[in-house]
């Protein structure tokens, strides 16, 4: 562990805000830190830029995470973690809720590459639709329709053709994860998705064995990205 | 002991070089997964027990326990330091968990207990029919009332031992620590309680502060040492043991390659267990087995007859 | 502590950021050479002096003691393993090697004395003349009769602290095990035996083996482990024995870098001690001071307000 | 600690054996190793070359390790110490007994290296004068005049003009070393000398402290070459 100091805070809503450290971690798109608030807890947040965390306030830690002050230390382990892989061509990335916030950094990361990239980026709601100002191609669905799309993410995606797109990257909770997977393995295109996972984790190193999926991997070592078509979900 | 002096491997039994029978336990290969490590899912239990010669189960204690908050474990350049604070399910929970390891594990399972009394530790066996033999955590450094609490004092080691073998039938371990003054004495106790083999050794006290939030890194401010730093403080213990004790000693402590495993097999262990070194691989069994079968190759000899070589060699 | 906030370096006093003031001895830093490294010649001692804010000499007893046959001191990957024996050339002689500090050492001299009984260890101080203060070895932990073997025994050591003082009006530090099963216990006791300070710690029973020729590296088969590998135990040990005691505790044990010393002093430690480091380099006192002082610059606190600092933080 | 398996014993005579290892030790000439006689001690021990040791039998395990078999282990700490620094142009080398050893290594260096070298090597007898075959420009110094020059190296070395040699390496008994010490003063060519110093020694590697020298410095270290013009003698 090592300590970084806030250098600002991006408030995107009330409970959402963007911690902005005071140098950059070398870092890949999809990888995570440990942050250890002190006080708090140490939480596992993927990085939204390579400077950033993207928070949303859940529970006790992050409250105080999305409030914090400029100038606060926190501490890091990390950057860990398997990071998405690169695309050429097109890409499409699809985000449900706060799990957008890997998805900002390799929109960034994409584009600098020359990738040509879209967005389908669902929330419940407007007010939970945030950082749009930072993607240049995006479409986006609300479960209450108070903004874009009346529906979910995936039920967005569906009405698109997605065989254009040569990666197609996901993250977000896990039902609607897995009601992607169900859509693109129809469509057979699973083997071009990559999907960033969420476990309840402690350790963040590999050997406390929260984070175990069913299938036996780790999701702070062995993903958090993961390839779809090795998800046998 | 191989009466003969054709290499095992020559006469198309390669795999045997490596087999150990512990306790009436079939091992494929002498690496054990360790306690608390990657130990808490059954899918890791049955992912890593393809290339283990036995997985350790997380410690479980009657009650389910939540831990400590997180960081529970910190990383330095010589091994890790944790104080995970026996987060469990508890038994009920945990049997249920490690229910399916009977139909899909491939390597004995043991499960870890843990408990304040000897009573308490008895009462857990009969909820694991799953299991192949128990270890008892006589030694987790950093939690109250349980671990070295219970198992620093020979008397209650002893009748803790005692007592657990009376309520099964099965193999029972006992895991001791090294933050003792003397090693020998817990083991001693334990081997007079009953115990079949001793497990040597649970972490080292310590602690690490970060100098620039002025903080112990560890929410439980200490925790115990393991990985690579332990590892001669590890190897003394089971030198100690093996000298002094007639049952097998389980070899633990920062292993990380093939030649600590030797290292701790030529100073006494039967077997070893493995437990920081998934923290630098996943695939760590896989390899140290390949690693072990070249080296049992090139001298010929299958690891039981290296068991403590160094105090005749 | 400072009263004021303007920083020492800019009131010109940069030189002041780093000393401390030990049990009444006046050290420019707080960075001692540890008792058994490179302490047998008084020319060595005299050299690490100029960088040093003390030295202690090597352990020595009544009589010569020749020690173990080499090797005595095998290095790894995270740190050192020894077992010297207490090589000494005995008091006398060692007196007269000595005798020449006290016109040209330029630091405080600390005098580290073994002895089997607390009769012995106070009929060695009056042959000092040249010490500053004296070390008590309580922990050595490869040696017969002397060292751990009277120093894991509450009782016994305030009887040898309580014994020695009488003898001396000098500053007498007790050096601790950390192979006890509470080190505090024996710090106290100390303590009761009117110690001026506690040295936490000597080094972690241990050992190691060679798998080509399947022998102990060491010739006397276990020795200690210091280095890098033992900094978490050590950082414990004094964390706790700056929490229980009123007296200073001098911390060491694996400190090799600026920040292992600010880490040391943030636990509780008022001064550190040095050793294994040496063996990485042997300017390690000079790079220590200059970065030392950085770093005070940096934060514009003297290292004395820093002690024990991460208790509060 | 790793092992060695020696290769070849050659006897040169009763007391005095090069001992071949099975492999070379990436070294430097002046560099030396701590051996581990197994049941014996383990002593510092100059190396003759990349892949030997040169011994001579003074005690125990000296004894032993001259009547070592080819086949059996022996354990190695190192190569350890500063070396020789190389020279250009004409160098000389002066050896006393057992001292050719590190000597023998730095002749067949600087020879690699196109350096023209000299040795004056000198002895008790002619039976002590080991590894001529070696040298390819000599002259050797016997005490009882049963070889060569009657009298030691360093009176040898008197009756030369030595200001063509750009580098003077000597290894020998520290009285003949000191004797070289005034000569080379009163020459002036201290600085251009580099000796190479024994001391009794235990942990070879810093931290026991067995070996060092009056100025505080250590043998195994610091030395076990030094710069003569260093020495304060």
């Amino acid at each position: 562990m090592y300590c970084v100091r806030v250098e600002k805070v991006v408030k995107h809503s009330k409970d959402v805000a963007t911690i902005v450290f005071d140098g950059i971690l070398p870092s890949y798109p999809g990888q995570f830190v440990m942050l250890n608030l002190f006080g708090y807890e140490e939480i596992p947040l993927s990085l939204s830029s390579p400077r950033s965390v993207t928070v949303k306030a859940v529970g006790e830690t992050t409250r105080a995470l999305v409030d914090i002050s400029p100038g606060a230390l926190v501490g890091i382990k990390g950057p860990m973690g398997n990071p998405f892989t690169p695309a050429e061509g097109k890409a499409l990335l699809v985000a449900g809720g706060i799990g957008i916030a890997p998805l900002l950094y390799l929109h960034d990361y994409l584009i600098a590459e020359g990738v040509e990239v879209h967005v389908f980026y669902g929330a419940r709601n407007a007010d939970e639709i945030v950082c749009l100002e930072r993607l240049k191609s995006y479409e986006v669905a609300t479960d209450d329709g108070s903004a874009g799309f009346h529906g979910n993410v995936v039920e967005l995606a569906a009405t698109k053709d997605l065989s254009s797109y040569r990666k197609i990257y996901a993250c977000g909770p896990e039902p609607m994860l897995k009601a992607l997977y169900k859509l693109l393995n129809e469509r057979e295109l699973l083997n071009r998705a990559e999907f960033s996972l969420e476990r309840y984790m402690k350790c963040g190193i590999g050997v406390c064995g929260s984070c175990v999926l069913e299938n036996g991997l780790r999701v702070c070592v062995e993903g958090p990205v993961f390839s779809a078509a090795k998800l046998e979900w | 002991m191989q009466e003969t002096k054709t290499p095992l491997y020559i006469r198309g039994k390669a795999h045997l070089m490596l087999e150990v029978e512990l306790c009436g336990l079939k091992m494929k290969n002498p690496l054990m997964l360790a306690s608390g490590i990657m130990g808490s899912h059954v899918s890791s239990l049955i992912r890593i027990s393809r290339h283990a010669g036995a997985v350790v189960a997380k410690s479980v204690g009657t009650e389910p326990r939540e831990g400590y908050r997180n960081p529970v474990v910190v990383n330095y350049a010589h091994g890790l330091i944790n104080a995970v604070g026996l987060s469990s399910p508890g038994v009920r929970a945990f049997a249920e968990e490690l229910e399916k390891f009977r139909a899909e594990g491939r390597s004995p399972l043991v499960v870890s207990l843990f408990a304040s009394t000897s009573e308490e530790f008895a009462s857990l066996t009969p909820h694991f029919p799953m299991a192949d033999a128990f270890e008892l955590n006589l030694s987790c450094p950093h939690a109250e009332n349980v671990g070295m609490a219970v198992g620093s004092d020979p008397e209650l080691v002893k009748e803790i031992v005692a007592e657990v073998k009376r309520s099964t039938e099965k193999p029972v371990f006992a895991k001791l620590s090294p933050n003792v003054l003397d090693v020998v004495e817990i083991g001693k106790a334990a081997e007079e309680g009953g115990v079949d083999a001793v497990v040597a050794v649970n972490t080292v006290k310590g602690m690490s502060i970060d100098i620039v939030s002025r903080k112990p890194k560890l929410s439980n401010i200490s925790g115990g040492v393991s990985g690579e730093a332990i590892k001669p403080i590890a190897l003394k213990c089971v030198w100690d043991l093996y000298k002094e004790l007639d049952v097998p000693v389980i070899g633990v402590g920062g292993i990380t390659t093939w030649k600590d495993v030797v290292e701790f097999i030529l100073a006494g262990a039967t077997a070893v267990q493995i437990g920081s070194a998934l923290f630098y691989s996943h695939r760590i069994f896989y390899s140290l087995v390949e690693s072990l079968k070249a080296y049992t190759r090139s001298t010929g000899e299958s690891l039981v007859e290296l068991v403590g070589k160094a105090h005749t060699g």
